[in-house]
């Protein structure tokens, strides 16, 4: 029925990704966080990346393990610099990485104005900060913006708690984060699932992201399995 | 003339507004994502098949909308765009009006079928005022679908009452889009339109040399 | 606990509204239309208001209604005219209403916007239409924007179908329409519900609207126990 | 000097952080909608009463948030802005990144409270970037909560350790906003910040006039 396509094999799921491509990387720390996906990725070897996520990698596993690869030009995110960022950390000082931050407000502000086709908008946030240098300002009704340009992806990596066959998703908790906003704004939208379930089993109120955005979907259930 | 892929139905009557709703139907990939404007393109619901996986979606906030309620089915709180009672559909979802309006405007939708008053060779819109001093303008959703799918599909007859063509050089009516239409499925011909002028891709009731004296656009045929 | 206040009386509901308010009027048609508050605000007598709603009236009731009785300066909406617009038609004629016609997708983004402390944002809806005219204009990575202003309320208007003690909101299919985004965008936002139930009794993942957007809540239900 | 309705706590100790939390909680009005930054500010959620009806929003997406998790309760899908697992309160909502700062940015929060290295007397903050040249940057979400509360309070020491007041005619540190400070809790003093430049509501174990000596703003007290 739906155009979603639904994998069992996370190396499937990213198969489309390529040379150059943005990627947005869902997540929060760990909460949302597609670390299979990441694997998969990597596994994969597309190379010359722009990775967009909260956050540029902890430790030596899934983002921090994608640059120690080699395979990011750049990094555009809100907090990079963390107790275990080592791997961040040593790429960008030897500027082998080049890094964009964006308050994290206008980075989810960005990506949601990329899915729904406003060209641009002006923000309050970062107004008269460095972080607004070389940027056009304006004052509106008595108040100073800055204006931001969305952030396009021509893939997101997300995590989300259940698909059902339609593609429609639901989240859990705080993991929701950056996952409904980064699957409006990617060309190609890959979810990896704790579990698929039928079409019928998520009430229509509830559902947060519809299988609109949705274009690869990755069952972890099915993997644990086929792995049993 | 050289040889030509634009097939001619000469055999037959111009198309029922049924008859273009089906040929409409027929060009929708399955699958797709698609708004139905109200009116004349809500038609095209009742010829796509049960297995083409298409998923309406309407303004008002839903996807996979289903067909008219009747009966018991009717609940005041589901309405499709132009506020008649629909039913769901399995896998069908809700979101509020900013929500919709930015998954039209995003671009996410593959398919949107509108009237016209007017469609310009060159692929603008005129669909929402007559541009009758005394009328009151009401636009509605008419602007944002115009730029609101990959592809934009006008429903219309390919003359108006008075005998004047719809398909215009450039519309004299106030414009509801900028070069946002791809094609036109009209009860006389197919015609694909854009920045290269006009193509047609199918004729019912006459030829393309016959339209071609009818209307004040040049008509290019689809190549072979 | 909340902050929002409960009411099961609709002229309390409504008794902060001022002459001279900006209301924003949730529904698309009858559906999410919060008739009950509409009713109150006629017999409350606020007068000089802008009217923000998707369209201005049917027959002789409700937003039809207000408009008869002479206390809407100005009507902001996407489609005024319709079969039974009479009352707004003949005003509209007479000179007495003014109006602001827009799209209906830039409606519900610049009230987007107003809650969400944009200051402005360029839209590709309306370029090179009449509704564009006199508004500036952006070519942006190739694509032409025109730019939008917030709609922003003093007051909002709107009907949901349930909200608990916290005043969380939960809408009902279609109905949900301009709701959600009409209280974000309002100082101040009262809200009719078919029934108020404890807080736990909405599951936190499936509120549409959290209870710091909601100021007052009438509850139906109170005032059909009260009459019985 | 005239009367004045500031209160010099000489009698006592500076406040400890624990002390500053309190006041800062003291003035928190019930019913607030309120955010707590990283760090420090956290510790304000532990002084807030049972019954004031206040509800904390984390900017990853949750309004109603409640304690740190302990044990079985810990989940790796419910955590606050700083990483730390916690657990809901009744009545508490989720919500995206997108909506959540828009939440913020709109202005719907009455308070937030925030760690500073510096605050100007006109309420400029300074709390992102030492401004160190091998210092690799980090906003997060600092400037978003910057503007995005109708009072921003800061919850600093009121010295640095090398001495320096963080209390500044102008931040010598990269900003994070302009003109948004509200108040500056601290551990000699609460100040009001703005336009008008700096009010010492409030002492602990000094006068204003030995504060005075101190700082290099200009210090008025408040009115009685």
């Amino acid at each position: 029925m739906s155009r979603t396509a639904f994998h069992d094999d996370a190396d499937a799921a990213v198969a489309g990704v390529r040379d150059g491509d943005t990627v947005l990387v869902g997540g929060f720390g760990m909460a949302g966080m597609p670390v299979t996906l990441i694997d998969a990725l990597i596994r994969h070897g597309a190379a010359d990346l722009t990775v967009v996520s909260n956050n540029a990698g902890n430790g030596d596993t899934g983002l921090a393990a994608l640059l120690k690869a080699g395979r990011v030009r750049k990094v555009v995110c809100s907090f990079p610099r963390q107790s275990d960022s080592y791997v961040f950390d040593e790429l960008y000082r030897s500027g082998a990485l080049e890094l964009e931050v964006v308050p994290q407000g206008n980075l989810a502000e960005r990506m949601r104005a990329a899915g729904a086709g406003i060209g641009a908008f002006f923000s309050p946030t970062g107004v008269g900060t460095p972080l607004a240098e070389g940027k056009e300002t304006r004052t509106i009704d008595g108040r100073d913006y800055v204006l931001e340009l969305p952030i396009k992806g021509d893939v997101a990596l997300i995590a989300a708690h259940r698909a059902d066959r339609t593609g429609n998703l639901v989240y859990r908790k705080t993991a929701r984060n950056f996952g409904p906003v980064m699957a409006t704004a990617a060309a190609s939208t890959i979810v990896e699932v704790r579990a698929v379930v039928e079409t019928g089993a998520l009430d229509p109120e509830n559902v947060v992201t519809p299988g609109i955005y949705v274009d690869h979907v990755l069952d972890l259930a099915a993997i644990r399995e086929a792995v049993a | 003339m050289t040889t030509t892929s634009t097939i001619e139905h000469t055999d037959r009557e111009p198309l029922s507004k049924h008859e273009i709703a089906a040929i409409i139907a027929r060009d929708i990939p399955s699958g797709s994502y698609v708004n139905l404007g109200i009116g004349q393109p809500t038609l095209v619901a009742d010829h796509l098949d049960a297995d083409s996986g298409v998923v309406l979606h309407t303004e008002n906030g839903m996807l996979g909308m289903g067909r008219a309620a009747e009966g018991d089915e009717i609940d005041p709180d589901l309405t499709n765009a132009g506020k008649v009672p629909v039913v769901e559909t399995p896998g069908c979802s809700y979101f509020h009006h900013a929500d919709s309006f930015a998954m039209m405007r995003g671009g996410h939708l593959d398919v949107c079928v509108l009237g016209a008053f007017q469609v310009s060779e060159h692929g603008d819109l005129a669909n929402w005022h007559t541009g009758a001093p005394d009328a009151i303008p009401a636009v509605g959703g008419a602007m944002d679908l115009a730029i609101g799918a990959k592809d934009v599909l006008v429903m219309m007859t390919l003359f108006a009452k008075d005998g004047s063509s719809k398909l215009v050089p450039s519309c004299t009516y106030p414009l509801t889009g900028v070069g946002c239409v791809s094609r036109v499925y009209t009860d006389l011909a197919l015609f694909e339109v854009g920045p290269d002028g006009v193509t047609v891709l199918e004729t019912w009731s006459l030829t393309v040399d016959e339209l071609a004296e009818r209307l004040d656009v040049p008509l290019r045929r689809a190549k072979g």
